[in-house]
């Protein structure tokens, strides 16, 4: 089984992206709306007020809200997506069968139905899931959507060749034909195995093996209906077909597009969408630091990546109590960490790995991703505090001032027979200026009790599959340590720990984010747990995993990732739900 | 005449060879002696998430598993005889010149590179235009003056001119002017409004990065204008329009700036078929999003295709630019023949 | 632009003294140009203030640990506690400017500024120097060759020349040297990195050089002395290294200097693209794009910038006086 | 500066100083110079180079470098004094008044124009004329330079004439306005010698038919000895010897002139002779010797009892409107020409 879930941060192409510039300020070649200040000022926020409730509620409709984006998009078809904010956006043009509720902090965890009438209704095995679907839904263009344009665009996502972004839950877990390559290379081949529609409302999903979580899948792009007719493989993204509120009016791939509204979608047909703003606009490859500057002065609404402030503009924000009461700092499920192999001699030796642990400056690590703000909670375990299961404890205390217990480092480094320390290579992603700072300040860290890191930066788009994801790789340079995170793609212990800490994704080929967990009891628990269909009682399993990897110390934990989100100025409605991690995009609306 | 054109467009062809396989050699050979496989390489194409099958499937897509002289066949052959492509329920044909499609995104790039010319294209020609006005202004009068307290001073900036990385200028002048300060009068990074839709904003927009830009190489025109001016004005033609009795003005400019001007020629042609090729350095100081940027973008994702099209593109660039400056230079020089 | 010098000596009608001597002839005029030249030198105070700031700039590579041990603090040493949590940025005015951290401090680390500037200066100089030796290298070689030579050779170097002229030099450096493993040909770190670039920027740089002794090569070629020489039946060798050489050593001089600041520049922008020498090595250009994301806070950037443009103007002023009075025709 | 009376002579150069400092010293290209010159006549300038030659004649003509030159002295042409003259006037003058031939056509003339364009150049400063009619003088100037198919070859450039059309067609532009006064610069010193031999006459004939005065500066004393009435000899910046064309080669007193005399080819030698070169070389002009600048060079410096190395000596009437430079009394200048140094001259 291979469930590969991965936010990882969005690839900025972070090398070159410089290039200041100014907010629209005094006089921008940017639009600015005559009377952005006085709108501010009257829905004059605090810091953190969208976290937990609705900032700024609203139902009026109208305005235009606008999206910048500092790189550009994976792609905007719903079979090809992989990025958490584009999961966040396209629900604006597509409905899936399900989705998680447009709700402020932990309510927005909820699986709600969107196109289809209720939540699946699994069969008593867990391995069938009949979903029915709402009736008089329509494509933007009038055309009814019925489940065979579901099960059409589910067939999509299995041709990987085609569609190589998106992630692969539906081709690995449905019961596929064999050698079937999608609607594409299998033309015409009957997928009844996998998905059945008895009629224009009904679909039937077909497990290969008992899965309780199945809507999680659902509420995935995937399930997004594209019409057959419509579907031109990997020019669809030009023109998605819509079955939202919101249809493409404008699409000029790498640069930015337009939307407008449906005028085919009824809003009694879904019940999830407010669809406040009348039309929304979305700038391409924005610098990054203009973009936060034209966030603060309103030229624009929201960074869509939900990423967070610039470095730059970090200190603006937060030394200014004004701007500062203007973001929300959100909390990701995501876990920034350092890989410790127990492959790398003597990393083989557990003593090691905890003097390793021990010597680190947790609050050098923190201010390597920014601090507390941008950067996040100090990390002493694996699970982020949202996530189900989640037990706080710290197996090895870093002192009062977090930088660390170098008596207790030299003694297991002594325990090791490595009394004045060792040398091993650390791997960071080099486009990444925060992994650069990680392995500069874990170099500082640990050089005080006398192991010596020599800085080794890979590229990133070979970062797993050649490098440091690679166990022959890692052993033949020494990489001892490697820097890497990771997020969930949806709010549960399995989709977080089972891809970091499971031992059997690890391929001789490289590729996978697990580069250093090889502990058999946490195999049997991984097991353990997908046999347990009630999630209460897995909850202590996910906290015994966390424990036992964190006594073999495997990883590093580095911060729990949190975001200051610029909340710009003249939005309505607006939340940070915790499915989301950022701004809830269905819900925003804009003042007029 | 002819013949020599036919030459020079054989040897611009032939350059074109040798520059894209240059091109070829370190993004597919360099990894290979390296001991990537091409499943290693077509796997930073997938995403993360792909596992074994998906990247050989890729590997086999992008033709990564045929060697290294066959890619490279196939890649000229798409830009002579156009090439088909695969985009799932149909192929598509991609006419010549057809410069593949980006491994990542699977556009075309052909389009992109048409997208991305008129920024590049507007930087340069804004920028070429100051330059040349100031720089070959400052050069021929610091030459005439030569000594003086402006000959002196115009050297000197001209100098430290040369002397300024253009990414620590334009960061400067981006903090300075542009950056939300009292001082921000200029339009921030990022910003290209085209000449068509409104030629103010094109022109405001474009500003600083002409002005850094333009400030490198007027520094630098200033000093080659000045020297070739000296020398010129020592030459003996010199002596003997002034021995006319000619008037001073007369003999600087109808004599003097012509002798001077022809070298900056050629080294202009040159200058400026690099720079419409990307402006590197600038566009990525100011986040312009033209050829330049494009490039170092596409090397960062490992994007060959692009990469390819901008690399050849820009030596096409230059190739047009030599050819023009020679035929020019034939036209100012007479005792240039073309043959 | 600048014809480089004329060694040859007055010509008086008559003047037969050459013959078997002329090579030592030479030898002692070029002596006692190098002489003229360096008293003109002298009295250019600018060129000399240039050289005055390069010999500084080299002590201070060269001594870089013993200046940082005096007035800094370790290049890669994180001060945390010189920079605010909260906002990442450096404490107190100016960027943590104070006689213990002159230049201030990096953002988010605390590194000291003022070692990081002066170990940059290594790290700069040596690569410039060095591909600035391999330009010149096989600049001369090629370009003897070619103007020695002259037929095909010839031909197939000019349009060498003219390929290598035509390439968009800075994208193929960038290219490679992000293509290029960490370990390779036996190097592997800063050994690698500054090979690498050395060898980068040496080699595309190589045409400049060459152009310019390729013409020398062609008109002393014709020259009487080498003529004379030829007569009394010198072999190719001799004439290349006794009569060539001595004769090209001059433009060398002059092209070499003016090649340094252009490859400091060069260096500085590749580090600045990030596929400089590697991280957390010092280097100016990598300081800068650091920077980049810290614009706030100007002092990380006007340092390492000022470094860098003080270097390339001081390397430009030496190099034109140097040119000036070598060759006092392009004054 | 007080400025003397005018003279009769067309032009009279008194006491022509020009320097030039530089980062190496003071150089004294010319270093006190007179000579008159009346109209229709030739004067002859011979001297190697760097004796100070060009820079008089460029000097007259106000063509020296400006910017850093000390000019003292007095220049009177036709009345009018040149050295304290707005540059304006002497531009006036130039091309129309008094004109140029330089030594290297090729370099001297604009590789980018034609010929016929830098001749109606030249005419249309100083004649208002339409370029038709300035065409028409230019055809008709290089008809009478002896150039064939004029019509055609004004349209040619430079580097498209022959070496020796090339001179023509320089002088074809000086004189194109119909000059006074026409300085050549070694007009013939880039040509073969048979082209020479027509070059010269052909600037005798048209001095002719001008009636102008004429400089011819050169290092060859056989081209002087053709066509000067006078002949000039610098060294070191100053006149060491002025007299006739006869004087000079017949009777000249200056060691240094025997000395150009004995190096010059002569049809009347046998060609295998070795020519007798001038030992050491020519003083540089920043220092120049104490004494006599061509002491050190000079085989009969120990005859002035030491005064060759310790005065300058000054220029002195000989007879009859020759002058010499020279410590040695003129006796015994004499009785050495005529002891020691014909007789080698001529039977070598």
């Amino acid at each position: 089984m291979k469930r590969k879930p991965t936010l990882a941060a969005v690839a900025l192409g972070a090398v070159i992206t410089l290039g200041l510039s100014a907010c629209g300020g005094g006089g921008g070649g940017g639009t600015t709306s005559g009377g952005g200040d006085n709108q501010g000022a009257a829905a004059k926020g605090e810091f953190n007020a969208a976290l937990t409730k609705v900032f700024n509620p609203s139902t009026k409709k109208g305005g235009t809200l606008k999206f910048a984006n500092p790189g550009e998009w994976d792609s905007l078809d719903p079979a090809d997506t992989y990025y958490a904010y584009t999961w966040n956006f396209i629900r604006l043009y597509g409905r899936a069968l399900v989705m998680f509720k447009s709700a402020p902090g932990p309510d927005g965890n909820t699986v709600v139905p969107d196109l289809a009438e209720s939540l699946g209704k699994p069969s008593k095995d867990f391995k069938t899931w009949t979903y029915t679907l709402r009736k008089g839904l329509k494509y933007e263009d009038g055309s009814p959507i019925t489940a065979k344009d579901v099960k059409y665009a589910v067939s999509r996502t299995v041709d990987r060749e085609t569609f190589p972004n998106g992630p692969t839950y539906m081709g690995d877990m449905l019961n596929w034909p064999k050698d079937y390559k999608g609607p594409y290379k299998s033309k015409g081949a009957n997928i009844d195995s996998a998905i059945e529609t008895p009629d224009d409302h009904t679909i039937v999903f077909k497990l290969k093996q008992p899965y309780s979580g199945f809507d999680y899948l659902a509420q995935m792009p995937g399930t997004m209906p594209v019409p057959e007719g419509k579907d031109t493989g990997t020019k669809y993204q030009e023109h998605v077909i819509s079955s939202g509120p919101y249809m493409f009016e404008k699409n000029e791939i790498g640069k930015g597009f337009s939307m407008v509204r449906n005028p085919n979608w009824d809003a009694a047909t879904d019940p999830n969408r407010p669809a406040l703003p009348d039309r929304i606009e979305v700038q391409l490859k924005v610098n990054a630091d203009d973009m936060d500057n034209r966030l603060l002065s309103g030229d624009i609404h929201v960074d869509v990546t939900g990423n967070g402030v610039s470095s730059a503009a970090q200190g603006r924000v937060l030394s200014d109590p004004n701007l500062k009461a203007g973001t929300d700092n959100a909390v990701m499920q995501r876990l920034w960490y350092t890989s410790v192999s127990p492959t790398v001699k003597p990393l083989d030796n557990i003593d090691c790995r905890k003097a390793v642990l021990y010597a680190t400056d947790r609050a050098g690590y923190q201010s390597a991703y920014g601090g507390e703000f941008t950067g996040g909670e100090i990390a002493t375990g694996l699970l982020p505090p949202t996530v189900p299961g989640f037990e706080r404890f710290d197996l090895y205390p870093a002192g009062p001032d977090n930088t660390g217990d170098l008596n207790k480092a030299k003694e297991h480094l002594t325990k090791c027979g490595q009394p004045n320390g060792f040398e091993t290579n650390i791997a960071y992603r080099a486009e990444r200026p925060k992994e650069k700072q990680t392995a500069e300040a874990l170099q500082q860290a640990l050089g005080r009790v006398g192991i010596k890191l020599t800085l080794k930066p890979y590229p990133q788009g070979d970062y797993f599959s050649l490098y440091a994801g690679k166990p022959s790789y890692v052993v033949e340079n020494k990489l001892g340590l490697s820097v890497n995170g990771w997020g969930s793609d949806y709010p549960d212990g399995y989709g977080f720990l089972q891809q970091i800490v499971d031992s059997r994704v690890i391929r001789p080929g490289g590729g996978s984010s697990n580069v250093s967990v090889r502990i058999p009891d946490v195999d049997k628990m991984i097991d353990q747990s997908l046999t347990e269909p009630d999630a209460e009682k897995l909850k202590p399993l996910w906290a015994q995993i966390d424990k036992r990897v964190m006594e073999e110390a495997v990883i590093l934990p580095g911060v729990w990732a949190k975001a200051l989100l610029i909340r710009g100025k003249g939005l309505t409605n607006v939340y940070v739900s915790d499915s989301q991690q950022m701004y809830d995009y269905v819900g925003l609306g804009v003042q007029q | 005449m002819v013949t020599y054109i036919i030459r020079r467009l054989i040897a611009a062809i032939l350059m074109l060879l040798i520059v894209s396989m240059v091109t070829f050699a370190i993004f597919f050979l360099v990894p290979r002696l390296a001991g990537a496989t091409p499943e290693g390489m077509a796997s930073r194409y997938v995403g993360r998430t792909a596992s074994e099958e998906t990247a050989k499937l890729a590997a086999e897509r992008l033709g990564f598993n045929d060697p290294v002289i066959v890619q490279y066949g196939n890649y000229v052959k798409g830009i002579v005889f156009g090439a088909e492509y695969d985009y799932g329920p149909g192929v598509e044909t991609c006419p010549a010149p057809c410069l593949g499609y980006s491994f990542i995104t699977r556009q075309p790039v052909w389009p992109d590179l048409l997208d991305r010319m008129p920024v590049t294209f507007s930087l340069a020609v804004g920028a070429a235009v100051i330059w040349v006005l100031v720089g070959v202004g400052i050069g021929v009068v610091s030459a005439l003056k030569r000594g003086s307290l402006f000959d002196r001073a115009a050297m000197t900036v001209a100098l430290a001119g040369v002397s300024l990385p253009i990414f620590f200028t334009g960061l400067i002048s981006l903090v300075a002017l542009s950056y939300g300060n009292p001082f921000s009068i200029f339009a921030q990074g990022g910003h290209y409004t085209p000449i068509t839709e409104n030629p103010i904003m094109w022109a405001y927009n474009l500003i600083l990065p002409w002005v850094t830009l333009a400030f490198l190489f007027a520094a630098g025109y200033a000093r080659l204008t000045r020297a070739g001016m000296l020398d010129t004005m020592n030459e003996d033609y010199i002596r003997t329009a002034r021995a006319k009795g000619l008037a001073e003005r007369v003999v600087v400019t109808k004599h003097g700036l012509r002798g001077a001007l022809t070298p900056i020629i050629t080294i202009f042609g040159l200058d400026f078929g690099l720079l419409i090729g990307g402006a590197v350095l600038t566009e990525s100081t100011y986040s312009l999003q033209g050829l330049g940027k494009y490039a170092v973008d596409a090397i960062t994702n490992n994007d060959l295709p692009k990469v390819m099209g901008v690399t050849l593109l820009t030596a096409v660039f230059v190739i047009v630019a030599n050819l023009i400056v020679d035929l020019l230079y034939a036209v100012v020089d007479p005792r240039v023949r073309l043959s | 632009m600048t014809a480089p010098l004329d060694v040859s000596g007055p010509h008086l009608p008559g003047d037969e003294g050459a013959g078997p001597s002329a090579g030592a002839g030479v030898a002692i005029q070029g002596r006692s140009l190098s002489q003229i030249a360096w008293a003109r030198l002298k009295r250019d105070r600018v060129a000399m203030a240039g050289l005055a700031i390069v010999v500084f700039l080299i002590l201070v590579a060269v001594f870089a640990p013993l200046i940082v041990n005096l007035f800094g603090h370790p290049p890669l040493q994180h001060y945390r506690n010189m920079v605010d949590p909260t906002t990442q940025v450096p404490k107190g005015a100016f960027g943590g400017i104070s006689t213990d951290f002159l230049f201030g401090v990096e953002p988010q680390n605390g590194r000291d500024i003022f070692s990081r500037v002066v170990y940059g200066a290594r790290i700069s100089l040596l690569i410039a120097f060095l591909a600035t030796l391999l330009s010149v290298v096989i600049g001369t070689v090629l370009g003897v060759v070619a103007g020695f030579a002259g037929g095909w050779v010839d031909t197939i170097i000019s349009r060498a020349m003219d390929v290598f002229l035509a390439f968009p030099i800075l994208v193929f450096a960038i290219a490679l040297a992000g293509v290029v493993p960490d370990e390779a040909l036996g190097l592997s770190g800063d050994t690698l990195r500054v090979s690498l670039l050395v060898f980068i920027i040496g080699f595309f740089n190589w045409p400049y050089i060459a152009r310019i002794i390729r013409g020398q090569t062609l008109s002393l070629r014709e020259r009487e002395f080498v003529d004379a020489a030829r007569s009394l039946g010198a072999r190719r060798p001799y004439i290349i290294f006794r009569e060539l050489l001595p004769n090209l050593m001059a433009p060398i001089l002059i092209y070499a200097t003016l090649l340094i600041p252009t490859n400091i520049l060069f260096e500085a922008a590749l580090s600045f693209l990030g596929v400089g020498v590697r991280p957390p090595t010092p280097t100016w250009g990598g300081m800068l794009a650091d920077a980049v994301r810290y614009y706030t806070v100007p002092h990380f950037a006007i340092f390492p910038g000022l470094a860098i443009f003080l270097t390339v103007l001081a390397f430009n002023l030496f190099g034109d006086g140097l040119r000036d009075a070598l060759d006092p025709r392009a004054r | 500066m007080t400025v003397s009376p005018a003279t009769d002579a067309f032009l009279e150069l008194r006491d022509l100083r020009i320097h030039f400092p530089t980062d190496d010293g003071l150089v004294k290209s010319v270093d006190g110079l007179s000579y008159r010159l009346d109209r229709g006549k030739t004067l002859g300038i011979v001297g190697e180079s760097g004796s100070g030659k060009s820079v008089t004649s460029l000097g007259v003509l106000g063509l020296h470098n400006r910017r850093n030159a000390q000019v003292s002295g007095e220049i009177w042409l036709d009345g009018l004094e040149l050295v304290s003259a707005p540059e304006d006037v002497v531009r006036g003058l130039r091309g129309k008044k008094m004109a140029m031939i330089f030594q290297d056509p090729l370099s001297a003339m604009h590789p980018y124009y034609t010929i016929g364009n830098q001749i109606i150049e030249a005419y249309r400063i100083h004649n208002k004329v339409s370029k038709s009619v300035a065409r028409k003088h230019a055809i008709d100037m290089l008809g009478r330079v002896g150039i064939p198919q004029p019509d055609r070859r004004v349209d040619d450039y430079p580097h498209e004439f022959s070496g020796g059309m090339r001179q023509r067609a320089m002088i074809a532009m000086a004189l194109s306005c119909d000059p006074e006064l026409l300085i050549a610069d070694e007009p013939t010193t880039a040509l073969d010698v048979t082209v020479q031999a027509q070059i010269l006459d052909l600037m005798r004939d048209l001095q002719r038919e001008f009636d102008s005065a004429l400089i011819i500066i050169t290092h060859d004393l056989g081209v002087v000895a053709e066509l000067s009435d006078d002949i000039l000899v610098m060294y070191g910046g100053k006149c060491i010897e002025y007299g006739s064309t006869d004087d000079i080669f017949y009777n000249p007193e200056h060691p240094y002139t025997w000395g150009l005399l004995g190096s010059m080819p002569r049809l009347d030698r046998e060609p295998t002779d070795r020519l007798q070169p001038i030992k050491g070389t020519p003083p540089s002009l920043i220092n120049v010797p104490p004494g006599c600048a061509f002491s050190p060079r000079c085989p009969y410096g120990s005859r002035t009892g030491g005064l060759s190395t310790g005065e300058v000596p000054e220029l002195t009437e000989s007879r009859g409107g020759h002058k010499v430079r020279c410590h040695m009394p003129p006796a015994e200048r004499r009785s050495i020409w005529e002891s020691d140094v014909k007789p080698m001259l001529e039977t070598t």
